[in-house]
């Protein structure tokens, strides 16, 4: 609808966090028959869409809705999601839940599904200014828990470097925003390098391994995903630095827990890419059963280090508990 | 009144090479003049910078008397200049008319390109040489010959005040090339200049009034034909005199070579004959007769249906080029920029080429050795300029010529097939080539010519076979070896009876 | 070497106009047989609204491909498009959002467009740069133009009535649709009844052959790149149309879609081969073949895995049907 | 019209061999002023340390050019290294992870690489399919059987000791140099003096007189796409050795920074041209580049265009230094 404002889903008013859901809008409502369910993210070639797509299968089968989910080819497969996404509207699937490749690849589809009466949820990474719900968590955020990491325990500051992913995608540069704000802000931080990894495993290890030759006193990396944390991580151990050099990543995919557990990535920040999948599932039959949620629907996310690892890895509802917790604890 | 065409003091260098220094003579209106010269000589550049294709270093170009400014191909045309280009230069996906009319198309308000009338127009135009030639054909489905025939008929469109042949003839038959003969004539009664390059000194003989001689880039003199002889022309192009040579046999009774039933898909049927060591067997016919078919065949370039080949009695299969190259043959082929050269490679490379197995014994190429061998094959066959190691794409048809009848020397080729093998080759060179076949024969090399130029066939064969329609239509020794016999047993009957194409040629 | 020989050698010279039908026929059947497939597999797959859709999805890719065909057969390839779309783009887009009249804004992502295949047509026409590298060169200067000028952020809030422009329906088929197939039309005529077709043809074909005939080279390559420049943007206003947002990391990876459907349509990229109606049955191809694949909802990797083998099974296909040449 | 007269007529033609190293000599200038350029703006680019990981980094894209190099001498293209290199990555890889030898698992990423080359070659040359297209086919299927093989996953935890091979450092040089100038050297041979590379410069230079002359063309360009699929698997091995992951996403965008290396270094897409050393220079020029604008801290949207600016640029020193042609 035109007299929506473009979303911002990390500032948006009109929001709820994903523990306060059962509380406010009572237990899971029952479905019209019938009730089916389709999905479209990015790529499954990153281990965090396929969680997602867990998430949403496990909630499906939990309360016997069937679920489509697709996802496009590659990161950058822009008009191949928005094909995927239009089969989907013309197939009658009840729901949408969408994941698009850029802020507006997938605009048709909020009216295309308007036009066929199917709500459309937005679920994490890019937004759609459009959407009328959101499920996700804060992207910014990321950024800012790493930094914070740093200004606590590295209370005397030094240098510090970023490595983003590909130029102009929404996370990346927000996540990375939200890094170099608050660790600017703290003082006694020099953020000298914010260099583009592209997502890859390769670029960014060659990146970090000439910021490393320049800088040899530095402190830390902050990378925008996983991916490219744990090739830094590589490059850091290859220059004889693992003890000096602090490295975070971003996602919490389970080759990151891996490493954080072996000592060797500092930590990552999880999304609970699962979880949001649950909650994002959850959310979306719930408008289809008629209740009105906020715009958007805030879903966790947790700074994993060595000394918490555990408590976030268990199986799904050890996690939920673990997380709904922290909620409560108002963290 | 001044001269229609003059060139005056034209050089023209190339890094490493001065292809015309002072250039000067000149082309009345109505004159059909003669550009002679050998290989190498300078004649095809001279007439590049007429056609605007090359600038020359120094000099320059007069048109009725006024100096021209030729710097590319549009302002030679609109200066009058009409070129027939002795590389066929046309695009095979377009149809015969498009390339005719290509770079300067009649349109239809002046948005498309109107078709039909220069289909019209073409067709026109080759009518006077080749009727049958269909000017919406593609290009690429013409045979090399109805090519060079749509390349006369181009110049002809443009109405030019001057007409460049570069070689017109070189595919052409003798019948197609009195066609041509009238056609420059009535375009030297219409007062056009005509400036005509070939290496077939009868055909000059024939229409050129004067012509102007040409020796490594220097103007040697220019003559009236009417009142000098070949002979005298040939020892100005050649600087020397050039002995005739009588042809010698070297055939022994040994068959080297058995040839049957061999037929090919589509244009070969039923061939069968014998090749004697030592033998210079000549095969003639008219174009399209599948004369060049055959060779392909026996090169292994293209696969037979049916047939036996035998080599020294022993049976061979010939399925790719590399089989007919271990059994001994090779291949000098008709069309040497398309299936004969590798461009930017030199001289030396384009000659190793068939033969790597000998010159690399144990998989590392003897350069060494190889420069020996280039050296001495290229000796042998006497390139100019003996530049080995310069891309071979940098040299003239003839030297061209040389280093791929080289390139079979140096695999030990045995049998050696030759499709047209002086087309665009001078008359010192065509000379030598004769020697050098006639050489080759007598070291017990067997040897296959295929040749339209008739006395070519007569100066070389010891026997000659006679295709029409794919087949061998008569076998003639030397004995009963005449023009009019082999036209006799080439031409179909009726075309005989409506008393067309007769060689008309003196003897080499 | 069997095949070596038939294919060097002994190829078959059939009739000009009859043999570009027969290869645009060999496409065709690559065509039908994907759909016939596809219909088997899929309930709906024949639905008017589907076919619809899949015209609709081929429509961009149909129009970079026509770009791209022309700039094929001069002999060169453009890598560009998607960044030359995404400057285009995100210019129109951002004058649009500033209130700049409709045809204006347009006029001026056009005159990027072309601008963009200027630049590609004088390095590679005057200066002489080999196509390939000049444009994997200009994607990223072009790209990196789109994101600085937007600082990357998108531009939203494209006005309704540009929209409207660009999504609206003639004849039951979405706008777009017509444009492509008015645009096909175009590039049709060009090709096969004017003298830039001609000299297209001849400058891929035989490049000197051309020049000593008199044909303007560099004029000819210059404005193939610019047709490529201009249908790119002509593909970026029907986009930002349909999207409502212009981005400037738009058009990732078109430049793979459009030369494939050139390609498998009858292209060659060596130069001097190539066919409009090929070009349009080759993006329906890949359109359709995206469009079935989604709705058998075959998992992504598989469908990667099928993409790749239906351009080679179309390929193949083509080259089965019209004999070998 | 003045550059086109010179451009495909009166062009300088100077000795070959002359020719050649004249060539060479444009890129080497080409890389001379990038380094220069980056050396006056960048403390500490000249270091000792910084100069070695320049190569170390220019290793892998360099492995990717030579074979690629070969490839486009013989008048064809390799889309398909990236995912070449990815599946012949995760499968010794995971083979490593399950203890098999170390040589037992390497053979078996190179047999993969050889296998992927083989099948790009038998399309291209005995089924005679354009290389582009059958190279884009299989890169997208190759990937996709990467995807599927593993899932998606990355395969982690390699041995130490597979490791320690590609890490380790000889006279002072990352191994990975050290194997790359060692397969330099092997191609330069290969090139200038086997029967084998007079076979592909000829193949690439006139397919038809090759043939004529005897050149086996179907199995020299089969050799020439399974060099390149080896040199993608052991650039796939270099590459998990340093990172100690092996994913089936590596090698993405892989084949744009081959051929960028390759035609920098003056190989010709038209075929028959290409040069080993120019090849080399080519791969350090993107190399320095990449490295130097990390240095610099070069925000991202301008490092991408600081990359489309000096390939260009790279191309046009080398046209300026050795003339044109
Ligand atoms: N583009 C070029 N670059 C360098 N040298 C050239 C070039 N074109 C011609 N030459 C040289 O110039 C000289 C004259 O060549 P040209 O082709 O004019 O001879 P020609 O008389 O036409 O010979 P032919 O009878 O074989 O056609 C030769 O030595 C040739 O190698
Ligand atoms: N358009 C063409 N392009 C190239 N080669 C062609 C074309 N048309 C025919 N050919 C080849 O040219 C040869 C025609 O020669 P054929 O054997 O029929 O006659 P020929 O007696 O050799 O005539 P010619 O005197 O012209 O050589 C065949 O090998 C054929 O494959
Ligand atoms: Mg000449
Ligand atoms: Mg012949």
């Amino acid at each position: 609808s035109a007299d929506l404002a473009p979303l911002n889903s990390d500032t948006e008013k009109d929001r709820i966090d994903w523990s306060q859901l059962e509380a406010k809008f009572g237990a899971f409502p029952k479905l019209p028959d019938g009730t089916k369910a389709g999905a479209v993210s990015k790529t499954l070639t990153n281990e965090y869409w396929r969680s997602l797509g867990e998430g949403y299968k496990s909630f499906g089968d939990r309360v016997a809705v069937p679920i489509v989910y697709q996802a496009a080819q590659s990161e950058g497969d822009q008009l191949g999601q928005l094909t995927i996404a239009e089969g989907l509207v013309t197939q009658g699937y009840n729901v949408l839940l969408v994941s698009p490749q850029t802020d507006s690849n997938l605009q048709p589809i909020i009216e295309q599904a308007k036009a066929a009466n199917v709500p459309v949820v937005n679920v994490n990474d890019a937004v759609i200014p459009q959407a009328e719900h959101y499920v996700g968590n804060v992207q910014r955020d990321n950024g800012v828990r790493v930094a914070k990491w740093f200004i606590k325990n590295r209370p005397d500051g030094g240098k510090v470097a970023i490595v983003e992913g590909q130029a102009g995608v929404y996370a990346a540069v927000q996540r990375t925003d939200g890094f170099k704000t608050t660790i600017t802000e703290a003082g006694k931080f020099d953020v000298v390098a914010s260099v583009p990894g592209n997502w890859d495993r390769q670029t960014s290890y060659d990146a970090a391994t000439n910021i490393l030759q320049q800088h040899p006193d530095l402190i830390g990396f902050y990378a925008n995903n996983d991916g490219m944390a744990l090739g830094i991580v590589e490059a850091v151990k290859a220059a004889g630095l693992q003890d000096k050099v602090a490295v975070f990543g971003t996602d919490g995919i389970s080759d990151a827990y891996a490493s954080i557990r072996a000592g060797e990535l500092t930590g990552t920040v999880d999304s609970f890419p699962v979880l949001t999948g649950e909650v994002a599932l959850e959310s979306a039959l719930r408008l289809v059963a008629g209740q009105k949620l906020p715009r958007v629907v805030a879903t966790p996310q947790a700074l994993i280090t060595k000394d918490n690892a555990d408590r976030y890895s268990g199986a799904g509802d050890a996690v939920r508990k673990a997380l709904l917790e922290d909620a409560a604890a108002g963290n | 009144m001044s001269p229609r065409l003059q060139f005056e003091g034209i050089s023209k260098e190339f890094p490493a090479v001065r292809a015309l220094s002072d250039v000067s003579f000149s082309v009345g209106a109505g004159e059909i003049h003669g550009l002679l010269g050998e290989n190498g000589a300078g004649k095809s550049t001279l007439l590049r910078i007429l056609s605007g294709v090359y600038r020359p270093t120094a000099g320059s170009v007069l048109i009725d008397g006024k100096p021209v400014t030729l710097n590319n191909p549009v302002a030679a045309r609109a200066a009058g200049v009409a070129m027939i280009h002795q590389e066929l230069q046309q695009v095979p996906r377009l149809s015969v008319a498009q390339n005719m009319f290509l770079g300067h198309p009649l349109t239809r308000g002046s948005i498309f390109v109107a078709r039909r009338e220069q289909e019209r127009r073409a067709a026109e135009a080759l009518a006077a040489i080749d009727p049958t030639i269909d000017p919406a054909a593609p290009l690429g489905s013409l045979k090399v010959a109805q090519r060079q025939i749509v390349e006369i008929g181009r110049a002809l469109l443009d109405r030019a005040r001057i007409v460049a042949m570069d070689e017109p003839t070189s595919s052409l038959t003798p019948s197609e090339f009195e066609r041509l003969a009238e056609v420059i004539a009535r375009l030297a009664r219409d007062g056009v200049a005509v400036v005509y390059v070939s290496h077939k000194l009868d055909e000059v003989f024939g229409i050129c009034q004067r012509a102007t001689i040409m020796r490594d880039g220097v103007v040697v003199g220019s003559v009236d034909l009417a009142q000098v002889s070949e002979k005298a022309v040939v020892s100005m192009m050649v600087g020397r005199e050039l002995a005739q040579e009588q042809h010698r046999s070297h055939a022994s009774a040994e068959i080297r070579l058995s040839v049957r039933g061999l037929a090919s898909p589509t244009k070969v049927h039923d061939v069968s004959f014998d090749l004697h060591r030592g033998e210079v067997l000549g095969i003639a016919g008219l174009v399209g007769s599948g004369r060049t078919e055959l060779l392909r065949l026996l090169a292994g370039a293209d696969r037979a249906s049916s047939g036996a080949v035998e080599i020294d009695g022993k049976a061979v299969k010939l399925s790719s080029p590399r089989d007919a190259i271990a059994a001994g043959i090779g291949l000098v082929p008709e069309e040497r920029k398309r299936e004969g050269i590798v461009p930017l490679r030199s001289i030396s490379n384009n000659m190793a080429l068939a033969s790597m197995g000998v010159f690399a014994p144990r998989g590392v190429i003897d350069h060494t050795r190889l420069k020996r061998v280039a050296a001495e094959k290229m000796k042998r066959v006497n390139l100019r300029p003996f530049l080995l190691d310069r891309p071979i794409r940098l040299f003239s048809g003839g030297n061209q010529q040389k280093a791929i009848i080289g390139r079979w020397l140096a695999a030990g080729t045995r049998i050696l097939l030759f499709d047209e093998p002086t087309r665009g080759i001078d008359v010192g060179a065509k000379a030598e080539i004769y020697h050098l076949i006639e050489e080759l024969a007598a070291e017990g090399h067997s040897v296959i010519v295929v040749s339209s130029e008739l006395p070519e066939v007569i100066r070389l064969a010891d026997r000659v076979l006679v295709m029409r329609d794919g087949t061998v239509a008569a076998e003639l020794g030397r004995a009963s070896l005449s023009e009019q016999a082999i036209a006799a047993h080439a031409i179909p009957q009726t075309e005989i009876e409506a008393g067309k194409a007769q060689g008309h040629r003196a003897g080499a | 070497m069997t095949d070596i020989t038939q294919h060097t050698a002994a190829r078959p010279r059939a009739d000009f106009l009859h043999r570009f039908s027969v290869r645009d026929a060999g496409t065709l059947i690559g065509l039908v047989v994907i759909l016939a497939v596809f219909g088997a597999l899929v309930p709906g797959f024949f639905a008017e609204r589907n076919l619809i859709n899949i015209l609709q999805q081929s429509s961009i890719n149909a129009c970079l491909a026509l770009g791209m065909t022309l700039v094929i057969i001069s002999g060169g390839i453009d890598l560009s498009v998607g960044p030359t779309a995404a400057l285009s783009a995100v210019i129109s887009a951002s004058m649009l959002v500033a209130g700049v009249p409709f045809p204006l804004a347009i006029a001026a992502g056009f005159a990027i467009g072309l601008a963009c295949g200027l630049l590609n047509g004088v390095l590679v026409a005057y200066v002489g740069l080999q196509p390939f590298i000049v444009t994997l060169g200009t994607l990223s200067t072009y790209r990196a133009l789109a994101l600085i000028y937007t600082g990357g952020n998108p531009v939203l809030g494209l006005p309704a009535g540009f929209r409207a422009i660009f999504n609206g329906s003639l004849f039951g088929l979405p706008l777009a649709v017509v444009i492509v197939a008015v645009v096909a039309l175009i590039a049709w005529i060009i090709l096969k009844k004017t003298p830039f077709g001609e000299y297209l043809l001849a400058v891929g074909g035989n490049e000197e052959a051309a020049y000593i005939a008199g044909v303007p080279i560099a004029r000819t390559k210059i404005a193939a790149y610019m047709i490529s420049g201009l249908l790119a943007a002509l593909a970026a206003q029907i986009l930002i149309g349909r999207l409502g947002a212009a981005e400037p990391i738009l058009g990732n990876l078109w430049e793979l879609d459009a030369i494939a459907a050139a390609a498998i349509g009858g292209a060659s990229l060596m130069g001097g081969k190539g066919s409009v109606v090929g070009t349009i049955l080759g993006a329906v191809i890949l359109g359709s073949m995206r469009n079935g694949l989604t709705l058998m909802n075959v998992q992504s990797f598989y469908q990667l895995l099928a993409t790749g083998l239906i351009i080679l099974a179309a390929m193949l296909i083509d080259r089965v049907t019209r004999g070998r040449g």
